[in-house]
């Protein structure tokens, strides 16, 4: 329910498994991003359609890549991630099936609250990166070709900009938590998608610098591991998992989760 | 640093209450690694112990191999035994990815080379001398073996500690081929990471702890075995 | 030469070199239930030998006969034979464990009952006048004390073939007394053969029927034991066994 | 298995061709657990005779308390270094967080317990009577400390080892500390860590072979150092 | 009694308990340029003594005096007087380093010039018949060869009070009349003390000045050599240095 979902309760990582009376016929593997389960979404899904099937979800959280990864060997049956151009590329080559856009969020642009690099007000990111590279203001790179990372990077092109190298520009190849957790010891930037910086809003300092480009738009997809390459993954409870996530009461769901009395995910496409 | 305060008490709170959660994470905790000592020390204090009896100008590349695998750094370790249990790997089949049994394996890869390293060491400081007092006492080889070993126990229990330490105190290898899935495979490094990776230093320094009030309690029972093995 | 089934052991043609050659001997007879002492200087190569018999160090060549049969390389039939021997090292080495325990290993190691090991047991550490330092950690001995407890230990199994490297080195005169005595009951009694090391030329005179007198890795002269202090047949023997050999 | 071999290869070419960005976190790797190991057996190895010299039961808590802080989780004495360095915390004035200097300190601070443990376990077997022969024979404290531990360096020379394998394979701790950050606080295992994350499995194992590789040179050093430290 | 001045070390009310008293002695002198043996059975508290002597093993009660001085309890002041004395154990150890460097170690922790710790480790190993084996891994030496070595090292820097515990008792006749001479030449010619504890009645005949009998602890008997073996007061004292004591 919404209220249990809105509290600390969820980021409580040791206390978010109480066994319901569900009687578990089943078990499916499911490989995300830690985005998704870091703030707590699946231990709010996840119960829910335990009780109506009886298949447990078992979640392993990754670097997008490694999710990938472990995906495409066959070690998950169903994946949920957010990189869509990878995604779509995998699924042509077929080695996923049935990918929907489940979800989205937007990425932000967080800072320290002094702001020096003057980027309150300025409503492009393309425009805050240039102040940030300007200034030469640190900024932290998630720096692990995650999809993150990759819009990051995508943003510094468009803005003309190489920070590879240059000594205010940190790449430090961890998580989305992490970076926030460098970027706030080290007063920098960085580019965040909002769910992480909400779930973790409580242990850091940063605050939103630049948020609502258009730009910034953050899709997640659901997909299952193609049968064909992998035959003894649980092909039909993967697809009853997508199904789930793709009704009225899954996307309702969704849209209700919340941390810290804000809204993390939207059900669906974004641009629609 | 009072928040550090609040983390240690909620981790503390958690386990007074008798949280199940954590009490199972603590419990697999100690079965993984308890079982990998096991295993380790099975087949770590035969092997070191025959090694520590070689002269050591003999045995110098295989000390140096065996210090080496000390060094293995556990995410390789993880990431090579996944891919063996991987589905597409060669024992794919058996299906044990993901499970108990794969961070046992993993463990025992990482705890095996500080075993018979460090009993070698131990046993090279007078084994061959009792060795050979053993075989002239007329000693088979398994008494030969236990007589030896037993006159080096205090240095085969801190093997088995060194051991241990590594094995409980380790995250990357059993992240790996657990997965650190909830009320399945996750252990108490793995969760310490997860809350960190939340934001939630305290309670993960505060779960930091109750591990290490856990490996005192074993390492007292060590003792105390080694103690009473041979009257004192 | 007499009737060959009396050889306990036999070795022939035994060499060993470290950094030199520190033991030659073309051949070497021990016959059963005799007590025999073996002299020579420090560094002379008498340890080596020993040790080469309790196949403890192997030899750089040459071949050891037990029973006229020679010793396999090993399996069961060079345990069986080992078994049949003991040898009291002369750098004393007690188990960590407790006296009574020590003196029982090489009963434990035969699998002998529980019963017959505490009652050995109890009667040598008598003999040795042990008995109140039985539970004491082996560790904590004085010197003498703990080179009663390996004699003790070493004759508790009834070995055929008994080596002593110096066992008496650390005991005064009256437990000497008492260490040979039980030494000498022991060959006579149960026909247990005795090889003795001892730098107490007296001493070989007093217990050993015959004597080896080796210097420099090589057996000079071999004899009943009268001969060897009476009339030797080499000038270095009467200058060792008179104390008054040069180095 | 072709996609492991492409991996190590990868990886040996990276180094052949001396990639510098390779080169220069192999370099790091050296010098953040060199450093730490050094300044942990400058710790370590007099602590450990001294407690080795003191009677067994002396010491028995201080021993347990040693061994439970081998088992110390790496990623909570990073976050514990992590508080206390933070710009928040005690010492956050120093700079030192996200620099080379913290992952020295947090390494320090996971070996020493390693070290001190297993040079008072290798002392145990011998050191007293060292000790007093030393003593008979007018030798000062220092030179007491000296004969001691060269009696026992065999031991001694396992205590470095294990210690330097712990931290150079450790990648918790200076994962936090040090923050990974490309060209400046990246070492092997983090990069080892980051490969896995991005999914270049075979990669990260390649890397791994390659610290291996150096753990295995080192330790031959290390080995002949200590053959002729004293005739050998 | 004589003039104070000449007593190098006295020994006052000394007591050592383990599980039970293993020394008790109320009083005991040491003049300078002495020889003194100490007999006694096996257990009997000999090797404590020196022990004690050397600072090695603190006694329960009583205080010790060194040229009238008490010991001070640690600091540079004991340091000074521990390097004075020296004890060769009766349980022979040699650090895992040359011979020559075994020798040398003593001379090095006195911050001797190298080319007299050369000098003197070379005569040294000469006169204990070592010369050959200077280079050697002490710990492959025979038993007697490791004897000799842990004398030359004892001696090496001639301290004032030399302590001797069974420091013959792997040597054959020839080197134990070396080492004997050795000895007698070093009081004789240093005035250095010696106590030597010997389980060989003949040896403490032959060269000590003083003999002091230990039995459970307790210093039975001291007087001048002649007497004890000829004339001694005590029933005890009589029957083991004719070795038939009964234990
Ligand atoms: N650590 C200890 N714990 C208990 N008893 C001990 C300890 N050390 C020595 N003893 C006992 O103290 C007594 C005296 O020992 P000490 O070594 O002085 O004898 P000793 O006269 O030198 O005998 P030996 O001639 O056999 O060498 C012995 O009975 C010995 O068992
Ligand atoms: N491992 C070794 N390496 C080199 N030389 C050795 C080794 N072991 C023994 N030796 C030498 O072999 C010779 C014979 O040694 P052994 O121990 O047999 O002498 P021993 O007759 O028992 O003398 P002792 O009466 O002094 O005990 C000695 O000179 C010794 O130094
Ligand atoms: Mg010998
Ligand atoms: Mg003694």
């Amino acid at each position: 329910s919404r209220e249990a979902a809105s509290d600390s309760e969820p980021e409580n990582g040791v206390d978010d498994e109480t066994p319901g009376v569900v009687k578990i016929t089943d078990r499916i593997i499911l490989a995300t991003t830690t985005s998704t389960y870091d703030c707590g979404l699946l231990d709010f899904l996840n119960p829910l359609f335990t009780e109506k099937t009886g298949i447990e979800v078992q979640v392993i959280s990754q670097g997008t890549g490694a999710a990938l990864e472990t995906g495409a060997r066959g070690d998950a049956d169903v994946l949920l991630v957010h990189d869509r151009k990878s995604e779509l590329k995998l699924v042509e080559e077929g080695t996923f099936i049935d990918r929907y856009d489940v979800m989205y969020n937007d990425f932000i642009v967080v800072g320290p609250a002094e702001d020096p690099a003057g980027v309150d007000g300025v409503a492009s990111a393309v425009e805050a990166f240039n102040l940030i590279a300007a200034g030469e203001d640190i900024f932290v790179s998630r720096g692990d070709d995650s999809g993150t990372n990759r819009m990051e990077l995508r943003l510094w092109e468009s803005a003309g900009i190489d920070p590879e190298g240059q000594d205010w520009y940190l790449s430090i190849g961890q998580g989305m938590g992490d970076t926030l957790r460098v970027a706030d010891e080290s007063m920098g930037y960085t580019l965040t998608d909002r769910g992480t910086y909400i779930a973790i809003f409580d242990s850091v300092e940063l605050v939103i610098a630049l948020e609502g480009d258009p730009a910034l738009f953050n899709q997640y997809g659901v997909m299952a591991v193609n049968p064909k390459e992998h035959p003894h993954v649980k092909y039909n409870y993967a697809l009853l998992y997508i199904e789930f996530l793709m009704s009225d009461e899954g996307q309702n769901l969704i849209n209700s989760f919340q941390v810290n009395g804000e809204r993390l995910f939207f059900p669906g496409y974004g641009l629609k | 640093m009072s928040r550090l305060f609040e983390g240690i008490i909620e981790a503390f709170r958690l386990i007074i209450t008798l949280n199940p959660a954590l009490l199972q994470i603590v419990s697999l905790s100690l079965r993984v690694s308890g079982m990998a000592v096991v295993i380790a020390a099975l087949i770590g204090i035969p092997l070191g112990a025959l090694l520590g009896l070689k002269p050591e100008k003999k045995t110098r590349l295989l000390n140096k191999i065996i210090f080496t695998f000390m060094g293995m750094p556990p995410v390789v370790a993880g990431l090579i035994i996944y891919l063996i249990l991987s589905r597409q790997g060669p024992l794919g089949v058996l299906g044990l990815l993901y499970t108990p049994t794969a961070m046992i394996i993993a463990q025992v890869f990482l705890a095996s080379p500080i075993v018979i390293g460090l009993t070698m060491i131990g046993i090279r400081a007078r084994g061959c001398d009792v060795e050979e007092m053993a075989r002239s006492l007329g000693a088979g080889s398994v008494l030969i073996a236990w007589t030896v070993i037993m006159e080096s126990r205090f240095a085969i229990l801190g093997a088995i500690i060194t051991g241990f330490s590594r094995v409980v105190a380790e995250v990357g290898a059993v992240m790996i081929v657990g997965g650190n899935i909830a009320g399945h495979t996750r252990v108490m490094t793995t969760a310490i990471v997860l809350e960190t990776r939340k934001g939630n230093f305290e309670l993960a320094i505060g779960l930091g702890l109750i591990l290490l009030i856990i490996s005192f309690i074993i390492n007292s029972g060590l003792y105390s075995i080694q103690k009473g093995g041979k009257n004192g | 030469m007499a009737n060959h089934e009396e050889f306990l052991i036999e070795l022939k043609g035994i060499r060993k070199y470290y950094d030199r050659e520190v033991l030659h001997v073309e051949q070497l007879l021990f016959k059963k239930g005799h007590v025999y002492g073996v002299i020579g200087p420090s560094g002379a190569g008498k340890s080596t030998l020993l040790r080469i018999i309790n196949l403890l160090t192997p030899p750089d060549s040459g071949t050891l006969l037990f029973h006229d049969r020679p010793i396999p390389a090993n399996g069961a039939g060079r345990l069986a034979i080992q078994r049949k021997m003991t040898l009291v090292f002369q750098k004393t080495l007690l188990f960590k464990d407790s006296v009574r325990n020590n003196v029982a290993y090489g009963l434990k190691a035969r699998g002998f009952p529980r019963s017959v090991i505490d009652e050995r047991v109890g009667s040598l550490l008598k003999q040795v006048g042990m008995t109140d330092l039985a539970a004491r950690r082996a560790d904590t001995l004085s010197g003498g004390e703990a080179q009663r407890v390996t004699i003790a230990r070493a004759v508790a199994f009834e070995p055929e073939l008994l080596l002593l490297d110096e066992p008496t080195a650390n005991l005064d005169p009256g437990n000497v007394e008492l260490i040979e005595e039980m030494i000498t009951k022991l060959a006579r009694n149960k026909a247990i053969t005795v090889v003795m090391v001892t730098h107490n030329v007296f001493q070989a005179r007093r217990i050993a029927d015959q004597v080896i007198f080796i210097n420099q890795g090589r057996i000079v002269e071999m004899g009943p034991t009268e001969k060897i202090f009476s009339a030797p047949d080499h000038e270095n023997t009467r200058l060792f066994v008179e104390g008054r050999m040069v180095y």
